[in-house]
């Protein structure tokens, strides 16, 4: 049970089955025992309408090689239903540090770019429920702050996050609710 | 930010199909010269007798159209697959038989209708005259739009897969048969009198169960795949 | 009943290579089947013996 | 109505089902073995010698039962993928993969034969006849079917996509047959009419009836075998298999 504005810090050793998790909060994998429920309904009965609700963030970045940063972003964009204004990747891409970078192909950027290029996604997202895996990995201590923030300012607003993570991160002052796997 | 029908959510996913192929030419060049390759090489195996090649022609024509469109369908969805789009298409909000519907319309402008466009000039090879050439184009026009539907059916099951291009041949090819029995019977049947608008017809029915039921078939497939 | 000696019935009129051919194959692909089910039984359980001892005794 | 759909679904368990496999299997397989002695005693010694085509005809008697089981399979197994799908149950799958084989079997089985009845007949081993042609691609399903089954590493995954696959199959045999049916009127080809016209003597037709029925008692001792197997192979770390073994 996660109420508006909190986060759930997912912990457990490699291999206990953290992102198996998150992938069944979104609805990717079929929940082998329980039931995973938005607004009181069960997610397999909503569908579409839980989807509009979820951003989902995994290891894999999701962005086309041969695409540049901008065409990514608006098309990602799209799938969650919104078209940016003008100019609003542009400020969203400098904040995270990728600025100016908008028209260069995703090929051309360094692993850490990339990373960045993705978690900028979540700016731009309409989405109430976060769902995270390991969004602080292969990020330096500025990326992780500038991240936390980022959280935090959508908890405030009465989001939700999900999200899985090695360190410990500290998201605002707001204590995670914790739910540990042990295999 | 502005909100989006899905209309234009289906638009900008094939916005990207075009930004994607354009950047790499060869992705959609390959099927077309294959397509060429395989039709030129029949008439080397069975001789440059004219009176057959003419009766060969739309068969010929048509299983090579079959061949091409295997080629291009087994990146459908796997670069997709393999850089996590595919999984932010099925979470977004978007109905996935949409964008489903959307992969299948860029796969039938991109390697469907460049096959369409090139059937004349193999024709000619085959000394095929104009009616029979309108004929098979217009056949080619209405059937590669089914072969793209069915074939994301395939393209979805066989993602991750080992050997995923020969099984998608193995699987796929046998629900082709209808539309090659159809397609390139229609030259034919003018040939002989019968006429070809009955040909066409059914064509044209394919492609509509195909456009209602292959949609459902392939989400189904997808979701299977990224679980 | 109307063959009158063993050798007629299995020259079937003159067919006998392809009646006994289909009946042949035919039988032979049953009984290989069966005989394919069966081994694969016995691989399958060899296998579940072996894990479970090695299970039961770890060194 | 809640007790009765509870007593049913327990059959769909796993462990349930193998124990009741394991039952009635040889009851099957008796049925079968008895019915096939009945029918190749009809079929050899009781079925008179057809007025055209002299002893050659008996091979109907391997023919018919195999290519209709070979179309009858596909159908159950269909139907068992698309249970499996709308329902999630473990066991449909299985079954559907426990057919699988067998069905090919049968249509390989078929299309020889039906080359081995043609030979003689008509003087060719193949003919694109619509039957022919449709039996060849219903073969073609069933490899794809076992091709897709074997190359995904996750059973569960492999049953869901197969699934899939069968479905999709079921929806396009008719929509094949019918294209090659018209295909072959329409280039006049040889179509030969495989079964016998209402003068077939009724014995014949006895005999053909009962090897089919054999032929769907062998079909359902070989499922019920192959799915034990099944069951073993992929429940093999639940208890309950352990505790089957000691």
């Amino acid at each position: 049970m996660l109420e508006a504005g909190r986060w759930l810090y997912v912990a457990g050793a490699n291999g206990v089955g953290k992102t198996s998790l998150l992938r069944m909060v979104c609805g990717l994998a079929p929940v082998e025992s329980g039931q995973i429920l938005w607004n009181d309904q069960p997610i397999q009965s909503q569908r579409d309408a839980y989807r509009q609700d979820l951003c989902y963030l995994g290891h894999l970045n999701a962005l086309q090689e041969s695409m540049t940063v901008n065409e990514n972003l608006v098309f990602t964009a799209a799938l969650g239903g919104v078209a940016p204004e003008p100019g609003q990747i542009d400020s969203v891409l400098a904040h995270f540090g990728v600025g100016g970078r908008g028209e260069q192909l995703v090929r051309h950027l360094s692993q850490g770019q990339k990373r960045r290029v993705a978690l900028s996604r979540l700016a731009l997202s309409q989405a109430r429920l976060w769902v995270l895996d390991e969004p602080f990995v292969a990020m330096d201590e500025a990326g992780v702050r500038m991240l936390a923030d980022l959280i935090a300012a959508h908890l405030a607003k009465g989001g939700l996050t999900v999200l899985t993570s090695h360190q410990q991160v500290p998201i605002g002052n707001m204590p995670p609710q914790m739910l540990e796997l042990r295999a | 930010m502005k909100k989006l029908g899905l209309a234009s959510v289906m638009l900008a996913l094939l916005r990207r199909e075009f930004a994607v192929a354009l950047r790499q030419k060869g992705e959609v060049l390959t099927p077309l010269v294959f397509f060429v390759v395989i039709a030129s090489l029949f008439p080397l195996g069975v001789g440059p007798e004219s009176a057959l090649l003419l009766r060969m022609a739309p068969g010929v024509l048509w299983v090579s159209a079959l061949l091409a469109a295997m080629l291009s369908l087994q990146r459908l969805f796997a670069t997709d697959y393999i850089d996590g789009s595919l999984e932010q298409m099925a979470l977004s909000g978007t109905p996935l038989g949409l964008l489903v519907v959307a992969k299948a319309l860029s796969h039938f402008l991109l390697s469907g209708l460049p096959l369409v466009l090139m059937a004349p000039v193999l024709g000619l090879q085959f000394g095929l005259d104009g009616r029979a050439l309108g004929i098979l184009m217009l056949t080619l026009l209405l059937g590669t739009p089914t072969l793209s539907l069915i074939g994301s059916i395939g393209a979805a099951l066989t993602l991750g897969v080992r050997g995923a291009g020969v099984l998608l041949s193995l699987l796929i090819l046998p629900l082709y048969i209808p539309v090659l029995i159809f397609g390139a019977g229609a030259v034919e049947a003018d040939a002989a009198g019968l006429g070809f608008g009955g040909h066409l017809s059914l064509l044209a029915a394919l492609l509509v169960l195909s456009a209602f039921f292959a949609p459902l078939a392939t989400t189904t497939a997808l979701r299977i795949s990224l679980e | 009943m109307h063959w009158n000696s063993v050798s007629e019935f299995f020259a079937m009129g003159g067919y006998a290579f392809y009646v006994w051919g289909s009946f042949g194959l035919t039988a032979v692909v049953v009984v290989g089947e069966v005989l394919l089910l069966r081994a694969q039984r016995k691989t399958v359980l060899r296998n579940l013996r072996n894990e479970l001892l090695a299970e039961s005794n770890p060194t | 109505m809640n007790t009765r759909v509870i007593h049913w679904f327990k059959f769909a368990s796993p462990q349930n089902f193998y124990v009741l496999a394991g039952r009635m299997w040889p009851w099957f397989a008796t049925l079968a073995a008895l019915l096939t002695a009945v029918g190749l005693w009809i079929s050899f010694f009781v079925a008179p010698t057809d007025a055209q085509q002299g002893e050659g005809y008996r091979i109907i008697f391997v023919h018919v039962p195999t290519s209709q089981m070979s179309m009858f399979i596909y159908l159950v197994m269909a139907a068992w993928a698309g249970f499996g799908l709308a329902f999630n149950t473990r066991l449909s799958g299985m079954m559907a993969s426990a057919l699988a084989p067998t069905g090919a079997l049968f249509a390989f089985l078929s299309l020889v034969t039906g080359a081995l009845w043609g030979k003689p007949m008509w003087g060719a081993w193949w003919v694109w006849d619509a039957r022919l042609t449709s039996e060849l691609i219903l073969l073609f399903l069933y490899l794809g079917f076992l091709a897709l089954q074997a190359s995904i590493d996750d059973p569960r995954r492999a049953d869901k996509a197969c699934a899939v696959l069968a479905l999709v199959g079921v929806v396009n045999v008719p929509i094949i047959y019918f294209s090659v049916k018209w295909w072959n009127t329409l280039h006049q080809g040889a179509s030969v009419s495989l079964t016998r016209s209402p003068t077939m003597a009724s014995t014949m037709l006895w005999g053909m009836l009962i090897m089919v029925v054999a032929c769907w008692m062998y079909a359902i001792t070989i499922a019920l075998l192959r799915v034990r197997n099944i069951i073993l192979e992929r429940e093999r770390h639940t208890e309950w298999v352990k505790h089957a073994l000691e």
